[in-house]
C-alpha cells in the first residue's frame, strides 16, 4: 500500500541538513507539523513534503531542571537547567523544541509571544531542532 | 453523534485500596493483594470471590519500571482467580480510569455480571532519572521528546501558557498544592499525610535542633518559594506541584443493576462514563485547556442527564497542581481562567 | 457458569494489514497507517472513517521496543480519529486478540456502532538480546526469569515435556516449520514468503556460488537438523521453531450487526469469543496443554453453538512450532499427542 | 489491611540463607511455591513460611542459546549455554531453576524425571535456586 515516504527519519535527516519540512496534503491544501503521511482531514495519503518557514513566536515555555536521561547526556540538568517550547511558526503551525538565547535563572522574564527563528543543533546523538529568542 | 447509552446497568458495590507511597520490597502483585482483600471486606452482604467473572486492570508502564509485562493474569493469579479473562488497559495517566469504564462496558454488554477493577503502579523503583524517563514515553517519543520535555515540563508549558493568558502566577499554582496535601491530612492512605504547615514546621524544628540558621518563612507561600525547600522540576512547576513517585492499588467491585442488591442496600449506580484522546500539545488549538476531558465530561453529563451544577463532589486528575486547575475547567466547575 | 450471550451482534466489514518484516526507519504509527489505509479500501460500499467512534489497540510493548508508550492516541491522532476515544489492550501475545474482544464487547455494549480494532508491534529496532528481555517480561520476572527461562525456552520446555509425554521428536516440530513456510508463500505480506525448500536451495546455490563446500543436506529434515543452517534458540527449539522479530500492523473494522449491511453485503457477523488467564508454567498442573487456551475456545464454542468438528479454518497462535501442535490440541481439532 | 510478610524479597533473602520456602494456608492446609500472600482457595491472608524439601525431579527442560541479558552477565550465552527447567519437589510442588549437572551439549540425553537436588547459586546479582540432576 503506502510507500512511506514521509517519515520521522527522513524528517529527522532534513534537520541534519538544516531544514524544517511538514507534510503537505494537496487535495485539502492544508500542511501538518509534525509531518504525518496521511491527511486527518481527508484521509489521503499522497503527502508531499513542504519547507517551513524559519520564524515564529513562542507560544509556551518551560525550563526544565529534573532532566531525562537523553538531556543529562547532552549536559543538562539539575545544575544546567534548560529551556523547552512550543513555537508558533509565522503560517500558525506549532512544533515543540528546545528554545535557546533566554537566561534560564529567571524564568519569569521569559515572554510568550517572543520572536524566534529556528536553530538546528548538531549533538552527538543527532540533529535537533531549537528555536532562539531574537528580540 | 447521538446520545450515547448502555444496554444495562452498572453498579459498584465494593472498593479497596492500599497504602499509597514508596515501598521498597513490595511488588506490585503485593500491593493489588491489599487492595483486593480491603475490597472484599466492603461488600455489605459479601461475596464468593470466585463469583468474579473477570479483570481489568489499569497500569500504566509496568514494563519500564518493573520490568513486568504480561500484568493482567499476573494480578489474577495473585487474587486467586485464575483462570478468568485479565485484559491490561494502558492509557498513560488514565489507565485505571479507562479500565473502570472497559469493566462497565463488559458488563452492560451482557457477557459478565460481576468484574473486577484494579488500578496498580510501581514507580519507586527506578532512579529519579528513569522515573522521568518512564513518564515522557507517555508523549510523543518521536516529536516531543527530542525538544528537551519532561512529563513535568508538558503541564509547566501549560501553566506558563496559562499564567500568559489569565494573568495566574506560580502562586496562584502553590495554593492548590497547599489545599490537596491539606486533603490528604483527611486520608490515612495517603502519601504524605501531612499539610505544607506542618512540613514547613517541620524543616524549622529540625534546623532549629541541629543548630542550623532558622529559616524565616513567614507563611506557606513563602516556604513554597524558597527554591532549596521547594525546587523546581520545571518551572514554573516545583516539587510541590507535583505529584511524588507513589507506589499503589487499588480495587473495585462492578456487578449488573439486576444482582446489585444482592451485595450490598446502596450500590452505587454508575450513571455516566466519557473518554476521549488527545493530540500532543503542540498541535492543540488552545494549550489552556485539555479538549480531551472536555469531550470525556461532556459524554458523561449527557448520559447521566446531568450537569456540573449538579456535581457535589469530583476527583479530578492532579498529577500537577496546573492540570487540577485547567481539569476542573474543563469539566465545567469553573470559567476559564 | 452460565452460557455467556452479547446484548447484541457484531460484524466484522473490513480489514487490512501491512506488510510484515523488519523495516527500520519506520515507526509503530507508519506500519498502522499502512494497515488502516487498506483496510478502508476493503470496505465493499465504503465509509467516512469520521463515522468510526473509538479505537482499541493491541500492543505488547512499545514501550520496551520503541520506549513509546500511551500508544492508542498516537495511532487515533495519525489515522485521523482524535479525540476518539483510544485504549490500548496489553495481554502478550493475545494482546491483538484480546483488543478484538474488547471491540466487541464495546459494540455489544450499546456504546458504539462503529469501532476499529488494531494489532501493532514493532519489534526490529532492538538488538536480539534485549528483544529476547522484553519477550521474557511476559512471564514472571520474579519467579521464572531468574531460572534463565526466555519466552523461547517456556515452549521448548513445553515441548521437552511434549517429547517426554508422547513420544515426540525435534523432527515433530521441524515438520510445523516446513508447513507454515509453505504457507507463508501464498501471503504477498508474509515476512519471509519462501519455502524451507528454498530457502536451503538459496544457502545451496551460495555455496556453490562462492566456492564454498556445498551442504549435502538430502532434504528438508536434514537442513532443519544443521545447527549451522537452523542454530538453536532453546533446545528443542531451532530458529526455524521460532516466529522471527517482525514489524507489522493489523486493522479490522467491527460494526453493530443492525448497520452491518450499510457496509457491505457479506459482513462476517461474530458468532462467539472466548477468553482467559493462565498462570507460570511451573504452577500448570499439565505441562503438555494450555488450559486458558481450551477455557478461551471452549467459551467461544459454546457461545457459537458449535464443535470443533464444525471449524474449518482457523488461525492458531504459533509462536513456535511447539505452540500450534499444543494450539490445535486445546482447541479439540486433534486428540493430545 | 495486609502487613506484607510474605514477599519476593524476603524469599530471596530466603535463598541466599540456603533455604526454598513456601508459603502455607493453615485454614486449607495447602502449601504454594512460589510463595503467594493469599490463598487462592479460601482467599485468606494469613500466610505463613514453610520451608520445602530439596529433592525432586525434573519435569520440563530447555537448553538456551539466546541467552537474556541476564544471563549474558553471568557469563552464559550462544558459546555456553545453560540448561532451565521446571521441578517437581518431592511433595508435588513445582517450581523455575536453572538447571545443574547435565551435558548441554546433548540435549537429547537429558531425562525428564531425573532425580534432583536444590542448590542456591550465589552471583553478583543474588542468590539463585538452582537443582543438580544427581542420578
Ligand atoms: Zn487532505
Ligand atoms: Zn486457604
Amino acid at each position: 500500500m503506502s510507500s512511506h515516504t514521509i517519515t520521522q527519519t527522513t524528517y529527522q535527516q532534513q534537520l541534519a541538513d538544516g531544514k524544517l519540512m511538514a507534510s503537505h496534503c494537496p487535495a485539502c491544501n492544508a500542511s501538518y507539523l509534525p509531518p504525518r503521511p496521511m491527511c486527518p482531514q481527508c484521509f489521503g495519503a499522497q503527502m508531499e513534503w513542504r519547507e517551513m518557514p524559519t520564524h515564529g513566536k513562542l507560544a509556551a515555555f518551560t525550563v526544565v531542571h529534573i532532566a531525562p536521561t537523553a538531556m543529562i547526556e547532552a549536559g543538562y540538568g539539575r545544575d544546567n537547567p534548560y529551556c523547552s517550547g512550543i513555537v508558533e511558526l509565522e503560517n500558525g503551525l506549532k512544533i515543540s523544541a528546545q528554545i535557546t538565547g533566554v537566561d534560564v535563572s529567571q524564568p519569569e522574564l521569559i515572554q510568550i509571544g517572543s520572536a524566534v527563528q529556528a536553530e538546528f543543533l548538531q549533538r552527538e546523538a543527532g540533529a535537533f531542532l531549537a528555536f532562539e529568542v531574537i528580540e | 453523534m447521538s446520545k450515547k447509552k448502555l444496554s444495562r446497568g452498572v453498579a459498584l458495590v465494593g472498593a479497596g485500596m492500599s497504602k499509597f507511597g514508596a515501598f521498597p520490597g513490595l511488588a506490585t502483585r503485593d500491593l493489588f493483594v491489599e487492595a483486593f482483600q480491603e475490597m472484599l471486606t466492603t461488600i455489605d452482604k459479601g461475596i464468593d470471590p470466585k463469583d468474579i467473572e473477570a479483570l481489568y486492570i489499569g497500569n500504566y508502564s509496568s514494563d519500564l519500571f518493573e520490568h513486568q509485562g504480561h500484568t493482567a493474569p499476573i494480578m489474577a493469579d495473585w487474587t486467586g482467580l485464575a483462570p478468568r479473562p485479565a485484559t491490561r488497559i494502558e492509557d498513560a495517566c488514565a489507565s485505571s480510569g479507562v479500565a473502570l469504564r472497559q469493566g462497565i462496558i463488559a458488563i452492560a454488554s451482557g457477557l459478565y455480571d460481576i468484574v473486577l477493577v484494579g488500578g496498580i503502579e510501581k514507580m519507586s523503583d527506578l532512579p529519579t532519572a528513569e522515573v522521568t524517563d518512564t513518564l515522557a514515553t507517555a508523549s510523543d517519543m518521536l516529536y516531543e521528546i527530542p525538544a528537551g520535555f519532561t512529563f513535568p515540563g508538558f503541564y509547566a508549558a501549560m501553566g506558563t501558557a496559562y499564567m500568559h493568558q489569565y494573568g495566574a502566577t506560580p502562586e496562584s499554582f502553590m495554593h492548590v498544592g497547599i489545599k490537596n496535601h491539606n486533603n490528604g491530612t483527611l486520608n490515612e492512605k495517603a502519601q504524605f499525610g501531612a499539610t505544607i504547615r506542618k512540613i514547613m514546621d517541620g524543616k524549622i524544628a529540625k534546623a532549629e535542633a541541629k543548630g542550623y540558621p532558622v529559616p524565616d518563612w513567614a507563611d506557606e507561600v513563602e516556604f513554597l518559594q524558597d527554591n532549596r525547600a521547594n525546587p523546581i522540576i520545571a518551572w514554573p512547576m516545583r516539587l510541590f506541584d507535583c505529584s511524588p513517585i507513589s507506589d499503589g492499588a487499588a480495587a473495585l467491585l462492578l456487578v449488573s443493576e439486576e444482582i446489585a442488591t444482592q451485595f450490598t442496600d446502596t450500590p452505587l449506580y454508575i450513571i455516566g462514563s466519557g473518554q476521549a484522546s488527545d493530540v500532543a500539545l503542540h498541535d492543540r488549538e488552545v494549550l489552556t485547556s485539555i479538549k480531551a476531558a472536555r469531550l470525556a465530561g461532556q459524554e458523561a453529563y449527557e448520559m447521566a442527564g446531568v450537569t456540573p451544577a449538579d456535581i457535589q463532589g469530583a476527583e479530578a486528575h492532579d498529577c500537577f497542581t496546573i492540570a487540577e486547575i485547567i481539569a476542573t475547567e474543563d469539566l465545567g466547575f469553573f470559567a476559564p481562567g
